[in-house]
């Protein structure tokens, strides 16, 4: 599907740009922490202990305190320093959960639903746009008014709405690393928030369609696909032999920016209290609040994650754009 | 003038289509909404007859296409119902909710058109240069950092070591604020304002401000190398005239389409902006009413912002119609 | 009629590209004279619109006039000029060697340019008549002395109308509009370029390069991807203004029937160098270079349609710096090259019949006095010896 | 590769051309029209506009014979395109037939596209968007071949390589994709897919225009060798006047979607009757006529949106009918110049600062009236007086008007007093020469005449 010229203008743009090459490093090791959340996590994620909780990370903290304490059976006083520890890298939060494992587990979550987000609209978005922008005419005033209804609320806004219709749908599946003997005492299941995933893609899908559309449009006015039609190619096979192959870079280039805006909408979810599931980056911002006072990195450890996840997906849609679609070129030769 | 009208016509027929899906789908959302209202509205020990009371009077045991028609009408007189948990109309709810909204949305977009163009002009024109790079790099930060975690950030730094700007509420509208300066000549409620406004503003205006650099910067460039520009150099015009009258006015078009276009971006972004700060406005309400299921409430709201973009858009299309001449109104 | 008004001497012209060194034009030497028209011809990616834009001063990053020197008679400029020596050479100055201001008051007022496409060369959000205004306009301000500075930029800035054109050079600008045949002009000014066709909009172009009453009109493609009828029309304007304004006329194209129809001198370019320059009669009828003999066997004859069509074998090599055939450029398609022909890169020698004829080519039948005239000592005597009177010429 | 049984030969209706004997056209193009019209939304139809309408092609009508070339001029907007994508079925006729061996062509297409396919192709115009930059040559010239399911797959590759050959591009290049060659072997691939499927006809929409000198060289040799190997019949469609005559047998001459002249390319191109064709002539650059010495038609060509009435070229035509009103005289003594008069009014050329400047040109009196309609009559050389009496009052009375500045009675005047047939009637398609057919008012009249 990738051409020879493209590969050169992909491979020369990547090591023309060590920018966007931070960013890919930066995505792959996200991708990494998503996938190995249960080997990568030093601690169960949920396991509560009242005990360490509110401890800041690393090289943070160190003020004494006296408190009083059971220890094996008598009331003491003791002297406490809350400095960080190697043991809870990051911290812990109000119950005492490492907020390192926490995040990493976070990752998934976000990763997930951006990835099967993303597959869901690219299938509908692709498939609708490709047939209004083939066959024109009447069908596409119908889908695309549809569009233009859907476009007309927030997106944030849409999907809230499509949460109260759809309720809180989760699935839940067996983690492969932990169910392999792997690992253990992690979480035994992973948490896939369906009803975020579906809100999403009932949105996204519509941004995937408009630029599949307009790529159809202008691959149909090509003179090979007259070509091809004189050759007696049916209107099918033309759409997949030539307009979705021709069509499908700008639309690759537009899902991965909007990969970013996935997290975002994700994240804001989660953050609102809508995520179905409490391992996530959105859920931890949202706990973390409620401390900025004494615990501030409650709140910035996964917004932090977010970001720099968000800044490699950026970094790596402008470097494929830059490759490989020559309309949008940065100036110069 | 013809023309105009032709185009506003054929823009407020295609408008009218449109807001009338948004008013289907709306109508839509509540009756595959598994909720029951008259279970949500009775007292917990309601018998069942009274639930089947309840719903009568509301009118849910018609058929569908009774209860869409009677939507319908009802949207078309601005009536948008009663909201089903204070039973209060939701049109005056949203009246009551709309100007915080309003006021944060258009300080924000304020915020982010200063400081974004100016920006983005000096970028392009010094391509390369520290202020590229510096700017390039903040602009990549904010269309990357969540609105609301920016918020959080901002009152942990401002707010929480710092202790200078208020982090919640809305105690007074700008509408008031300025009554007071006018007619009582005190200007206590203005100062509330500016410092309520200040974090709401930067924490939702950050997003569209990164956008609209990158924006700015891109068209600039592109227009920079157009063949026009050098024939305008070849033709001796000075090099201050040719930035503003050649590369600035054209590059702008579609900066002003997306400013306008980004409006609903601003409301759906307001929603966890408010819920950061606490803002009594249009996001808050729709929080609240998606926690309790109150529909008609959500419906109302959703019309509204729909109806809003629809209308921003038209205008957009107008304005810039007339604005390039390369657009032609019929 | 035979006073020189250009000479270019080895003009270099390079882009530095990603994919390496592109010599767009290589070390090309030649005199335009007073009131006449000379054709560049070529086919595409044989540098004759880069040599064209280096006159004007246009190249952008990333390229650039590497070498050369471009003589232009002015003796106005030469004796304001007198604490530059360098840059002074009788009439003669050489515009490549003064300083940027001056260079770019030239390239508005004695240099028009005319662009290949129209439609790209014009704002698309000014009208017409503004434009053409502000060419006449800054001519003006440049006569008076006057610069534009900030509080001229402010008032722009801030009124709705410019404050640049003023009601004068806009009458002037409906003048020039009337002057190239388009009808209802005073109308017309008012327009945008989207309004025009493409052969108006080329018209509103020449009108524009008009502005400055320019002694020199370089005018690339002109006529490119207009109609016939329409092309007529605009060749047959072009003759016109120089018959009228007696401005020298430098018509870079591909379309040899043109050249045919309105140039008196033709130069024939190749992968960036001149492969033969002559008078357009004499080019035509007997062409020196193997390279001018192909590209006009190439062509259907209208009036002699049995006649054959013999195609030049391969294609049109690019410029890149590092994959140009060595020694004379053509000769890997060439059908009379011989081993000599890839060891040396042949010079512009004057043929020996004729001596207002030059070729680059080792197989031509050169002057046996050729060495004379090679650049080293050729200050500014025209290389070119002048062009015949229009028809008063007749060759053998 | 050919596997396509002999055309049966049809009874053909009289328009046989005689020295072709009894054979049957293989293409038949009668009365095609294609006119596209503007989408009408809900704005539209309640504010009652008109929809647009481009009248594209409008009512064309030829014969195609079988191993003959057959070229179609034109410039920009005079449908030629568009007649050649309707004639190979990729728009719908808004009227009109296309018969090809006797069969309607758009009705085979809508039942089996691929049977017309395998009788006819194409080459485009625009090297850079003809081939699908995402695929090799080889999978470029089999794409044909695995449409039809032509021979075995194995014997397919064999085939291509043979058509690569063929049209002189290397066997080594087949694994290259669409943008790694150069536009002149761009086309020659384009050459290549027509052939594989051994179409009868080609229509060759441009083929060289994007194309440099040497390089069209190459491939109008190459077209022409592969029509005597293949016994191919093509329709060449073109801007360039040379090409035609270097290509064509016969030749169409189009303008604004109607035919203004047919015939052998020789009799029409040395004795043209219509006087577009002359004007064309006249205009292709490198004939020796020096500039300044053509009378072109300089005027914009008139959009096929809205196209003139009567014949379509009476705005730009040098030789415009004259009036049938007035005396014999009249049209070699006052009609040129009345012409003038009027194409100038309707130009714009004399509005009140024109006059002004008229005025001031003429050393009169901007007031004096008598004084500058004679300015005016000189400028257009009008004689003074019209031998025609009638005629002289109708001039006097636009004139007055329009140098009393209304220039809009002056122009109505004009055209109700002066009105030309052209203008009126649309030309009928008359025999001015064996085979040689034109739509001019003036060749009907040396039709009458003989």
């Amino acid at each position: 599907m990738i051409s020879d010229r493209t590969r050169t203008s992909l491979e020369r743009e990547i090591r023309s740009n060590t920018v966007a090459t931070i960013g890919v490093a930066l995505l792959l090791s996200m991708l990494l922490m998503a996938v190995f959340a249960p080997v990568l996590a030093p601690h169960d994620p949920t396991d509560q202990d009242s005990s360490r909780n509110h401890q800041p990370p690393l090289f943070f903290g160190g003020e004494e305190s006296e408190t009083t304490r059971m220890i094996d059976g008598e009331i003491r006083t003791v002297t406490e320093s809350n400095a960080g520890t190697l043991a809870h890298p990051l911290g812990t939060d109000s119950n005492g959960r490492d907020v390192l494992s926490r995040t990493i587990y976070g990752a998934r979550t976000s990763i997930i639903v951006a990835f099967s987000a993303m597959a869901v609209s690219l299938v509908v978005g692709t498939t609708v746009g490709m047939v209004s922008g083939y066959y024109a005419g009447r069908t596409d005033s119908v889908l695309m008014r549809f569009v233009d209804i859907v476009l007309a609320f927030p997106a944030l806004l849409i999907t809230l709405a499509m949460i109260g219709i759809l309720g809180n749908i989760t699935v839940t599946v067996p983690d492969p690393l932990v169910a392999s003997g792997l690992v253990s005492d992690r979480p035994t299941h992973a948490v896939i928030p369906v009803t975020i995933t579906l809100a999403i893609s009932s949105v996204v899908w519509v941004w995937i369609a408009r630029v599949a559309r307009g790529e159809a449009i202008a691959a149909k006015n090509e003179e090979y696909v007259m070509a091809a039609r004189t050759m007696g190619m049916s209107n099918l096979g033309i759409i997949r032999k030539h307009v979705l192959p021709n069509s499908i870079t700008p639309i690759l280039v537009l899902a991965t920016i909007q990969v970013a805006s996935i997290i975002i909408i994700e994240s804001s979810l989660s953050f609102l209290g809508f995520s179905g599931t409490t391992l996530s980056w959105g859920y931890d911002i949202a706990a973390g609040r409620d401390y900025l006072a004494t615990s501030w990195w409650l709140s910035t450890v996964p917004g932090l994650f977010i970001v720099v996840t968000v800044v490699g997906i950026n970094l790596l849609g402008d470097l494929l754009r830059d490759a490989l679609d020559p309309g949008i070129q940065r100036g110069g030769l | 003038m013809k023309d105009e009208l032709v185009f506003l016509g054929r823009r407020l027929a295609q408008g009218v289509v449109v807001v009338w899906g948004v008013v289907t789908t709306v109508f839509l959302f509540r009756v595959i909404s598994p909720t029951n209202p008259a279970q949500l509205m009775a007292p917990d020990d309601a018998t069942p007859e009274l639930i089947q009371q309840i719903e009568q009077d509301l009118g849910l045991t018609e058929p569908v296409l009774n209860q869409y028609v009677y939507y319908l009408s009802g949207v078309l007189q601005g009536d948008l119902g009663f909201s089903y948990m204070t039973n209060t109309p939701v049109l005056r709810r949203i009246m009551f909710a709309l100007p915080g909204t309003l006021e944060l949305a258009a300080a924000a977009l304020v915020f982010a058109v200063l400081a974004s163009i100016p920006l983005g002009i000096l970028s392009a024109m010094y391509r390369g240069s520290r202020i590229d790079s510096t700017s390039n790099l903040v602009s990549l930060g904010g269309v990357s950092t969540p609105n609301f975690w920016l918020a959080i950030m901002m009152v942990l730094l401002v707010s929480v070591q710092l202790g200078v700007l208020p982090t919640s509420g809305r105690p007074i509208g700008l509408v008031d604020a300025l009554t007071l300066l006018v007619f009582q000549a005190d200007p206590n409620g203005l100062t509330s304002w500016v410092a309520h406004m200040i974090l709401p503003t930067i924490a939702l205006g950050t997003y569209f401000m990164a956008l609209l650099f990158r924006l700015t910067r891109n068209g600039v460039l592109e227009e920079l190398g157009k063949e026009y520009v050098l024939a305008a150099r070849g033709k001796g015009l000075p090099e201050s005239l040719l930035m503003y009258r050649y590369v600035l006015r054209n590059s702008l078009t579609p900066v002003v389409t997306v400013t306008g276009l980004q409006l609903g971006g601003l409301i759906g972004g307001s929603v966890v902006v408010e819920s950061v700060f606490a803002w009594p406005g249009l996001g808050t309400l729709f929080i609240r009413s998606l926690n309790v299921s109150d529909w008609p409430m959500m419906q109302g709201i959703l019309i509204l912002v729909g109806a809003g973009y629809v209308l921003t858009n038209i205008t957009v299309d107008f304005v810039n119609a007339k604005l390039n001449p390369q657009v032609e109104l019929a | 009629m035979t006073e020189s008004i250009i000479s270019v001497r080895d003009l270099t012209t390079r882009f530095f590209t990603d994919a390496g060194q592109v010599n767009a034009v290589s070390g090309v030497s030649f005199d335009l004279y007073g009131g006449e028209v000379l054709a560049v011809v070529g086919e595409s990616g044989s540098g004759k619109s880069v040599t064209g834009r280096s006159l004007m001063d246009l190249i952008e990053p990333p390229g650039a006039i590497v070498d050369g020197e471009l003589w232009f008679h002015s003796p106005e400029l030469a004796a304001d000029l007198t604490d530059h020596p360098d840059a002074v050479d009788g009439d003669f100055v050489d515009v490549r060697a003064v300083s940027p201001a001056v260079r770019r008051s030239l390239c508005g007022t004695e240099f028009g340019m005319i662009f290949q496409d129209p439609g790209a060369a014009f704002n698309p959000s000014l009208t017409v008549g503004e434009q053409i205004a502000e060419a006449v306009e800054c001519n003006a301000r440049l006569a008076r002395g006057e610069t534009y500075g900030l509080s001229n930029l402010l008032r722009d800035v801030l009124s709705p109308a410019s404050s640049f054109v003023s009601p004068e050079s806009f009458e002037r600008a409906v003048d020039l509009l009337e002057r190239v045949d388009i009808p209802d002009p005073a109308a017309r000014a008012d327009e945008y370029p989207h309004q025009f066709s493409g052969g108006m909009l080329q018209r509103a172009m020449i009108a524009q390069a008009l502005a400055a009453d320019p002694t020199v009109l370089i005018a690339d493609e002109p006529t490119t991807g207009l109609d016939v009828t329409i092309q007529a029309g605009i060749i047959e304007l072009l003759d016109e203004l120089r018959i009228d304004t007696g401005a020298s006329i430098l018509l870079i194209t591909h379309n040899l029937g043109v050249v045919a129809d309105i140039a008196d001198r033709t130069a024939v370019m190749y992968a960036g160098e001149f492969v033969e320059v002559g008078p357009t009669d004499r080019v035509f009828d007997h062409p020196a270079n193997p390279y001018t003999e192909g590209l006009l066997g190439s062509l259907p004859t209208f009036d002699d349609p049995n006649a054959p069509i013999t195609p030049i074998p391969g294609n049109v090599p690019n410029l890149l710096a590092h994959e140009m055939p060595p020694g004379c450029s053509f000769a890997p398609r060439c059908p009379a090259a011989t081993d000599e022909c890839t060891a040396t890169d042949p010079e512009l020698e004057p043929v020996a019949t004729d001596s207002s004829h030059r070729v680059a080519c080792i197989h031509a039948d050169i002057a046996a006095d050729a060495g004379s005239s090679s650049l080293a000592d050729s200050t500014l005597r025209p290389i070119d010896t002048p062009a015949p009177e229009r028809g008063d010429v007749a060759y053998e | 590769m050919s596997n396509e049984p002999a055309p049966v030969p049809q009874d053909s209706p009289g328009r046989t051309a005689p020295d072709r004997g009894p054979s049957a056209p293989l293409l038949r193009v009668d009365g095609l029209q294609k006119h596209y019209v503007d989408d009408q939304g809900l704005a539209d139809w309640l504010l009652s506009n008109d929809p647009g309408r481009v009248r594209a092609v409008d009512d064309v009508s030829f014969d195609l014979y079988r191993g003959e070339t057959l070229g179609i001029v034109g410039e920009s907007g005079c449908g030629k395109s568009t007649l050649a994508r309707t004639i190979l079925g990729l728009h719908e006729p808004t009227a009109g037939r296309v018969e090809f061996t006797g069969t309607d062509v758009h009705e085979q297409v809508a039942t089996d596209r691929k049977r017309f396919a395998r009788r006819a192709q194409i080459v485009f115009q625009d090297p850079s968007s003809c081939l699908d930059p995402r695929m090799t040559l080889r999978e470029i010239v089999r794409e044909p071949l695995d449409i039809h399911q032509v021979g075995a797959k194995s014997h397919r590759n064999e085939t291509v390589a043979d058509l690569v050959e063929r049209v002189g591009l290397s066997t080594d290049h087949l694994e290259r994709y669409a943008s790694e060659f150069s536009g002149g072997q761009r086309q020659r691939i384009g050459i290549a897919r027509a052939l594989a499927l051994d179409p009868e006809l080609i229509v060759l929409d441009e083929p060289t225009s994007a194309l440099d000198v040497s390089v069209q060289a190459q491939i109008l040799t190459l077209l022409a060798d592969l029509q005597a190997e293949f016994d191919l019949t093509y329709l060449f469609i073109s801007h360039d006047l040379s090409v035609v005559r270097y290509l064509c047998d016969r030749v169409v001459v189009m303008y604004l979607g109607r035919v203004a002249e047919l015939g052998p390319v020789d009799r029409v191109f040395e004795d043209p009757s219509h006087p577009y064709t002359r004007i064309l002539l006249e205009s292709t650059p490198g004939r020796g006529a020096r500039a300044g010495d053509r009378k072109a038609a300089t005027t914009d060509i008139p959009s096929p949106r809205n196209p003139p009435s009567g014949c379509r070229f009476h705005t730009r035509c040098p030789v415009v009918v004259p009036p049938e009103t007035y005396g014999a005289a009249f049209e070699r003594d006052a009609w040129p110049g009345i012409l003038e008069y009027s194409r100038q009014v309707r130009a714009g050329r004399f509005d009140a600062d024109a006059l002004a400047t008229l005025a001031d040109r003429h050393g009169v009196d901007p007031e004096d009236e008598v004084a500058l309609e004679r300015a005016i009559r000189d400028r257009c050389s009008i004689p003074q007086p019209l031998t025609d009496e009638i005629a002289e009052d109708l001039l006097g009375a636009s004139l007055a008007a329009l140098v009393s500045g209304d220039t809009e009675t002056a122009l109505a005047m004009l055209e109700a007093d002066f009105a030309s047939p052209c203008a009126a009637t649309a030309p009928p398609f008359v025999e001015v020469g064996s085979e040689h057919r034109a739509a001019c008012l003036r060749a009907c009249e040396q039709d009458g005449e003989r």
